[in-house]
C-alpha cells in the first residue's frame, strides 16, 4: 500500500498517536470511572482511525459497487475490520458503563480512589 | 505406567518414590510396634502439661488465619509494607504498571536493534 | 422520569415511524448500500430511545417488554448461526444461495458496477436481517435497562 | 462421512458452544431441567468431538479450515497470492489447549448445576459460561490475528459479566470493572499490532505473516505491544493486580474457568513468540524478558498470597505465581529455541505445567466454591473446623494443595521438577528462587488448610453439611486426574506434550499450511 509521504498524508497517523496518548493519559491519571471509560473509547477510536487510514487510497471511492462511478476504490478489508471493532467496542462500552452504574449504586461514588475495597 | 521422566538434569520415577514410601511406612510401623506398651488412652498421661495450669478450651486458643505466620510477617514488614501499598486497588495504577512495562520492553527492543 | 412537553411528544409521534422505517431500509439494503444489520438495528433502537425520552417511564415499560426483546435477540443470533450451519454441506459460512443457485432467492451475483438489485448476494441479506433483529432488540434491552436503572438511582 | 465430519470439527467445536449459549436461554424459558439436559448434551458432544479431533491431529498432523470457501483446505482462493478468508489452524498445541479447556468447562458445568442452583439468573450464567467457552476455544483454534482479537474480546466480555455475578455486592462490580478495563485495553493494543501488520503486509493470517515478515522496526514495535498485552491478560507481575480482584470475587466455578481463559492468553503469547516471529527475533533477549517476568510473578505472587485472608483472593495470588512458573519455563525454552537439550525440556515443562495449572487451580477454586456453597463465607478468619463436616472436600483440598505446591507424587511435582532442572542449566539463580517460592506455596496452603478445615469445631458451622454428590464427583474426577498424571507423567509428556512442544519449535509446518 503506497501512502504518499507528504505531511498531509501523515496527519491521520499523528492523530492516531495523539488519540491513543490522550486515552492512555485518561486511563492513567483520571480518577472518575466515566472518564476511564472515555479513555478506553478514545484508544479504540485511535486504533479504528489507524485501520481506516491504512486502507485509504488517494482519490478513490467507498468500496460499494452499487451505481459506483468508477472501480477505483479504497481497500474494503480495513473497513470491515473497523466495523467489527466498532461493534465490539460498543458492547464493551455498554458493559463498562453498566458496571459503573452498579458501582455507583453500591458505593455512592464513581471516584476510583474511593471505590477500592479490593486491595493489598 | 510408572515410567521414568527425563527432567533435563536427571530423571523422576514415580515407581521408586512409591516403593520408598512403602518401605518408610513399614519402618515407621516397626518403630511404632517397638514403642512403649504402657500407653493408655484417655488417662492423665495423655493430657498436655502447661506449667501445671488447667488446659484452656480449644475454641479459646484457636489461632485465626490473620495471625498465622505473624512472626514471619513481622520480620518482613519492611518488604510487605511497600508491597501492600503498591497493590492499591486503584484501576489507574494498574494501567500505570502496564505502561511502565510497555516502556521497558520498548527500550529493550530498541536497544536490541 | 416525567414525560416531556406536548410538542416533543407530537414530533416524536410523527418521527419515530420514519426512523424505524429508515432503520429497516438500512437493514434490508445492507448488501447494496452503506450500512447493514448493526447500523440499521442501531437506527431502530434510537427510535426506542426517542420514545423513552419523550414519553417517560410508564409508557415505555408498557410499550417495550424486556423479556420479548431478549427472546427476539436470541432468535436473531440463532438464525444467524443456523444460516451459517446451512452451508456446512461445503464449509461453514458457505454462501450456498449465491454459488449453487439451486434456490432462486437472492441468487443473482452480478460482478462489477451494478444498478443495485435487491435480489442478490445469497445469504448476506438474510444474515443482515438476522443481525438487524438481534441488534435492535439487544440495544432495546440496553436502553430499557439503563433508563430504568438510572431512574432508581435518582429516587434514592 | 466420518472423514467429512472430522474435516468440519475445528469450526464445530467453536460453534456448538456459541449456538448453545443462545439456545440455552430459550430452553431456560421452558424449564430449568430442560435447559440443564440440553446444556449437558451439548457439552458432552463438544467434549466427544474435541477428543476425536485430538486423536486425528495427534496421528495425522495439523488441520486447516477455511470459512466460506468452496473447500475447507483452500486457504488461498484462485487468482489470489495470499489468504483473505478467516482460517482456523489446529495443530497439536491448539488441540492440547482445546482438550484442557473443554474438559474443564464440562466438569465446571456439572459442578455449577448444584452450586449455582440457589441463585437467580442461572439462565444468563450458563449463557455467559458457554460464550466464555466459545471465546477461549476460538482463541486457541484461530489462525488469524484479527479473529484472535475478536475472540479475546468475546472472552473478556463474558468473563467480566461472570465476575459480576453477585451484582448486589459492591466488590463484584468493582472487580468486574477492573477486569473489563484491563481486558479491553489489552485487546485494543492487540488490534493496534494487527493494524501495524496489516499496513505492511496486507495480511492477517499468522502463518502467512510469519512467512513474509521482514522484521522491520514496526514489527518489533508490534511484538512489544503483543508481548505486553498478552502478558497482562495472562496475569504476569507487575500487571497482575486485576487477577486476585477478579478471581477473588467471582463464584468458584467461574474463577476456575477464568484460569483457563488466562491460560488461553498464555497460548496466544506462545503462538506469537514462536510461530509468528520464530527465530527472526533475538530470541535470547526476549526469552530473558519473559523469564524475568515469570520470576517476578513467582516471587510476588507467592509472597502476597501468604498474607491474604480471603479464600478466593489467596488462590488468585497463587494463580499469578503458577503463571510465573509457566512464563519462566517458556522464556527459557524461547531463549534456547532448539528441539534438543534443556531448552526443549523447559518448553515441554512449561506446556506440561499449563495442563497441571488448569487442573490444580481448577480443583482449588472448586473447593473454595464448595466452601462458599456450604457456609456462605470466604473470609479465612471466620472459617474453621470444617473437616469435621466436610471430609471429602477436605481430602480433595489436601490433594490440590499437594499438587499445587509440587509435592510428589502429584502432577505439579513432575512439571515443577522439569522446570527446576532445565532452568538450572540456564541460570541457577532462577531455579533456586523458583524452588524457594514453591516451598512458600506449601506454607500458603497449609495456612488455608489449618484455618478452614482444621481446628476445633465452631458453633456457627456445627450444622454445615457436606456439599451434594455431583459437586464431590467433579472434584473427585479432577483429583483422580491429578494423581494419574502424577503417577505416569512420562506417558503424558511423551504422547501429548512432546508433539505440542514440537509444533512450536518446528514452526515451518504451521506456516507451510497456508
Amino acid at each position: 500500500m503506497n501512502i504518499e509521504s507528504s505531511a498531509i498524508f501523515n496527519l491521520p497517523f499523528i492523530t492516531v498517536v495523539v488519540l491513543i496518548g490522550i486515552g492512555l493519559y485518561a486511563l492513567m491519571f483520571k480518577r472518575n470511572l466515566i472518564k476511564i471509560v472515555i479513555g478506553i473509547t478514545l484508544i479504540e477510536s485511535g486504533v479504528n482511525l489507524f485501520l481506516i487510514s491504512l486502507g485509504y487510497r488517494k482519490g478513490c471511492y467507498a468500496p460499494i459497487y452499487t451505481n459506483a462511478p468508477t472501480t477505483a476504490m479504497v481497500f474494503p478489508i480495513p473497513q470491515a475490520l473497523t466495523l467489527t471493532s466498532i461493534v465490539i467496542g460498543f458492547a464493551v462500552t455498554a458493559l463498562m458503563l453498566s458496571f459503573a452504574v452498579l458501582i455507583y449504586k453500591n458505593y455512592g461514588t464513581i471516584n476510583a480512589v474511593k471505590t477500592r475495597r479490593l486491595k493489598g | 505406567m510408572f515410567g521414568t521422566l527425563e527432567t533435563g538434569y536427571g530423571y523422576w520415577s514415580p515407581i521408586i518414590w512409591v516403593i520408598t514410601i512403602i518401605v518408610i511406612g513399614i519402618i515407621i510401623y516397626i518403630i511404632w510396634w517397638l514403642g512403649e506398651p504402657t500407653y493408655k488412652k484417655g488417662t492423665e498421661q495423655t493430657k498436655p502439661f502447661l506449667a501445671g495450669m488447667p488446659e484452656l478450651s480449644k475454641e479459646a486458643v484457636t489461632v485465626r488465619a490473620d495471625n498465622v505466620y505473624w512472626g514471619f510477617k513481622e520480620a518482613l514488614k519492611h518488604y510487605y509494607r511497600p508491597m501492600i501499598n503498591s497493590h492499591s486497588g486503584v484501576i489507574n495504577d494498574y494501567i500505570c504498571w502496564f505502561v511502565v512495562v510497555l516502556a521497558i520492553v520498548f527500550i529493550i527492543i530498541w536497544g536490541m536493534l | 422520569m416525567i414525560p416531556m412537553s406536548k410538542i416533543v411528544r407530537t414530533i416524536t409521534n410523527i418521527l419515530y415511524v420514519f426512523i424505524i422505517g429508515f432503520g429497516f431500509y438500512v437493514i434490508i439494503h445492507g448488501h447494496l448500500t452503506p450500512g447493514g444489520g448493526f447500523q440499521g438495528g442501531a437506527v431502530v433502537a434510537s427510535a426506542f430511545a426517542l420514545l423513552a425520552v419523550a414519553y417517560g417511564r410508564k409508557k415505555i415499560v408498557n410499550l417495550l417488554n424486556k423479556e420479548h426483546l431478549s427472546v427476539a435477540e436470541v432468535s436473531g443470533l440463532l438464525a444467524f448461526i443456523c444460516l451459517a450451519f446451512l452451508g456446512l454441506g461445503t464449509v461453514f459460512f458457505f454462501n450456498f444461495l449465491a454459488v449453487g443457485r439451486s434456490i432462486p432467492i437472492f441468487s443473482n451475483t452480478p460482478a462489477g458496477i451494478n444498478p443495485g438489485d435487491l435480489n442478490t448476494a445469497g445469504i448476506m441479506p438474510l444474515m443482515n436481517i438476522a443481525v438487524g433483529v438481534e441488534v435492535l432488540s439487544a440495544l432495546g434491552v440496553i436502553i430499557l435497562t439503563m433508563f430504568l436503572g438510572f431512574k432508581e438511582g435518582k429516587e434514592k | 462421512m466420518f472423514e467429512n465430519l472430522v474435516m468440519h470439527l475445528p469450526i464445530l467445536i467453536i460453534v456448538i458452544p456459541l449456538f448453545g449459549a443462545f439456545a440455552i436461554y430459550l430452553f431456560g424459558k421452558v424449564s430449568d431441567k430442560a435447559r440443564n439436559i440440553f446444556a449437558f448434551i451439548l457439552l458432552g458432544v463438544t467434549e466427544f468431538l474435541v477428543l476425536v479431533l485430538g486423536k486425528d491431529i495427534y496421528t495425522n498432523g495439523l488441520r486447516v479450515y477455511t470459512l466460506g470457501a468452496t473447500s475447507a483446505e483452500m486457504t488461498t482462493p484462485a487468482n489470489y497470492i495470499m489468504p483473505v478468508r478467516i482460517i482456523l489452524v489446529v495443530d497439536a498445541l491448539s488441540i492440547f489447549m482445546g482438550i484442557i479447556t473443554v474438559t474443564i468447562a464440562f466438569l465446571i458445568f456439572i459442578f455449577s448445576l448444584k452450586s449455582m442452583k440457589e441463585y437467580s439468573g442461572t439462565d444468563k450464567y450458563y449463557t455467559l459460561m458457554f460464550l466464555l467457552l466459545a471465546g477461549i476455544i476460538g482463541i486457541e483454534f484461530t489462525g488469524d490475528l484479527f479473529n484472535l482479537f475478536v475472540f479475546l474480546e468475546i472472552a473478556t466480555i463474558a468473563g467480566a459479566a461472570l465476575v459480576a455475578f453477585f451484582t448486589h455486592k459492591a466488590e463484584s462490580a468493582e472487580a468486574a470493572f477492573k477486569y473489563v478495563v484491563i481486558g479491553s485495553l489489552s485487546a485494543l493494543l492487540v488490534l493496534f499490532a494487527v493494524a501495524l501488520f496489516y499496513g505492511q503486509y496486507d495480511a492477517l493470517n499468522i502463518g502467512y505473516l510469519g512467512n513474509v515478515m521482514e522484521h522491520s522496526f514496526l514489527d518489533k514495535i508490534a511484538f512489544g505491544v503483543l508481548l505486553t498485552a498478552f502478558a497482562m491478560k495472562a496475569g504476569s507481575v507487575p500487571m497482575h493486580m486485576w487477577k486476585p480482584d477478579a478471581y477473588g470475587e467471582a463464584p468458584g466455578p467461574v474463577a476456575a474457568m477464568l484460569v483457563t481463559a488466562s491460560l488461553a492468553s498464555m497460548y496466544a503469547l506462545l503462538r506469537v513468540c514462536f510461530t509468528l516471529y520464530g527465530r527472526g527475533l533475538n530470541t535470547e533477549v526476549i526469552g530473558w524478558i519473559i523469564a524475568v517476568l515469570g520470576l517476578l510473578s513467582i516471587f510476588v505472587g507467592v509472597s502476597m498470597a501468604l498474607i491474604q485472608n480471603n479464600f478466593g483472593r489467596l488462590i488468585g495470588y497463587t494463580a499469578v505465581a503458577e503463571v510465573g512458573f509457566i512464563l519462566l519455563a517458556v522464556g527459557v525454552g524461547f531463549a534456547e529455541f532448539s528441539s534438543t537439550g534443556f531448552g526443549f525440556i523447559a518448553l515441554q515443562a512449561g506446556l506440561f505445567h499449563i495442563l497441571n495449572d488448569a487442573l490444580d487451580l481448577g480443583l482449588l477454586f472448586l473447593v473454595s466454591g464448595a466452601v462458599l456453597h456450604a457456609t456462605g463465607k470466604r473470609n479465612l478468619n471466620e472459617l474453621g473446623g470444617l473437616a469435621r463436616n466436610m471430609k471429602y472436600t477436605c481430602i480433595f483440598f489436601i490433594l490440590g494443595l499437594c499438587a499445587v505446591a509440587g509435592l510428589p507424587p502429584m502432577n505439579g511435582f513432575a512439571s515443577k521438577l522439569m522446570i527446576y532442572e532445565s532452568v538450572y542449566q540456564f541460570n541457577p539463580v532462577f531455579s533456586i528462587i523458583a524452588i524457594l517460592a514453591s516451598i512458600f506455596m506449601l506454607a500458603v496452603f497449609v495456612k488455608v488448610l489449618y484455618s478452614v478445615f482444621l481446628g476445633p469445631e465452631l458453633k456457627e458451622f456445627s450444622s454445615v453439611k457436606e456439599v451434594p454428590a455431583s459437586m464431590l464427583l467433579v472434584m473427585g474426577v479432577i483429583a483422580v486426574l491429578i494423581i494419574v498424571i502424577g503417577l505416569c507423567p512420562d506417558i503424558f509428556v511423551n504422547w501429548v506434550i512432546n508433539p505440542a512442544a514440537r509444533a512450536l519449535i518446528d514452526y515451518g509446518i504451521y506456516r507451510g499450511m497456508i
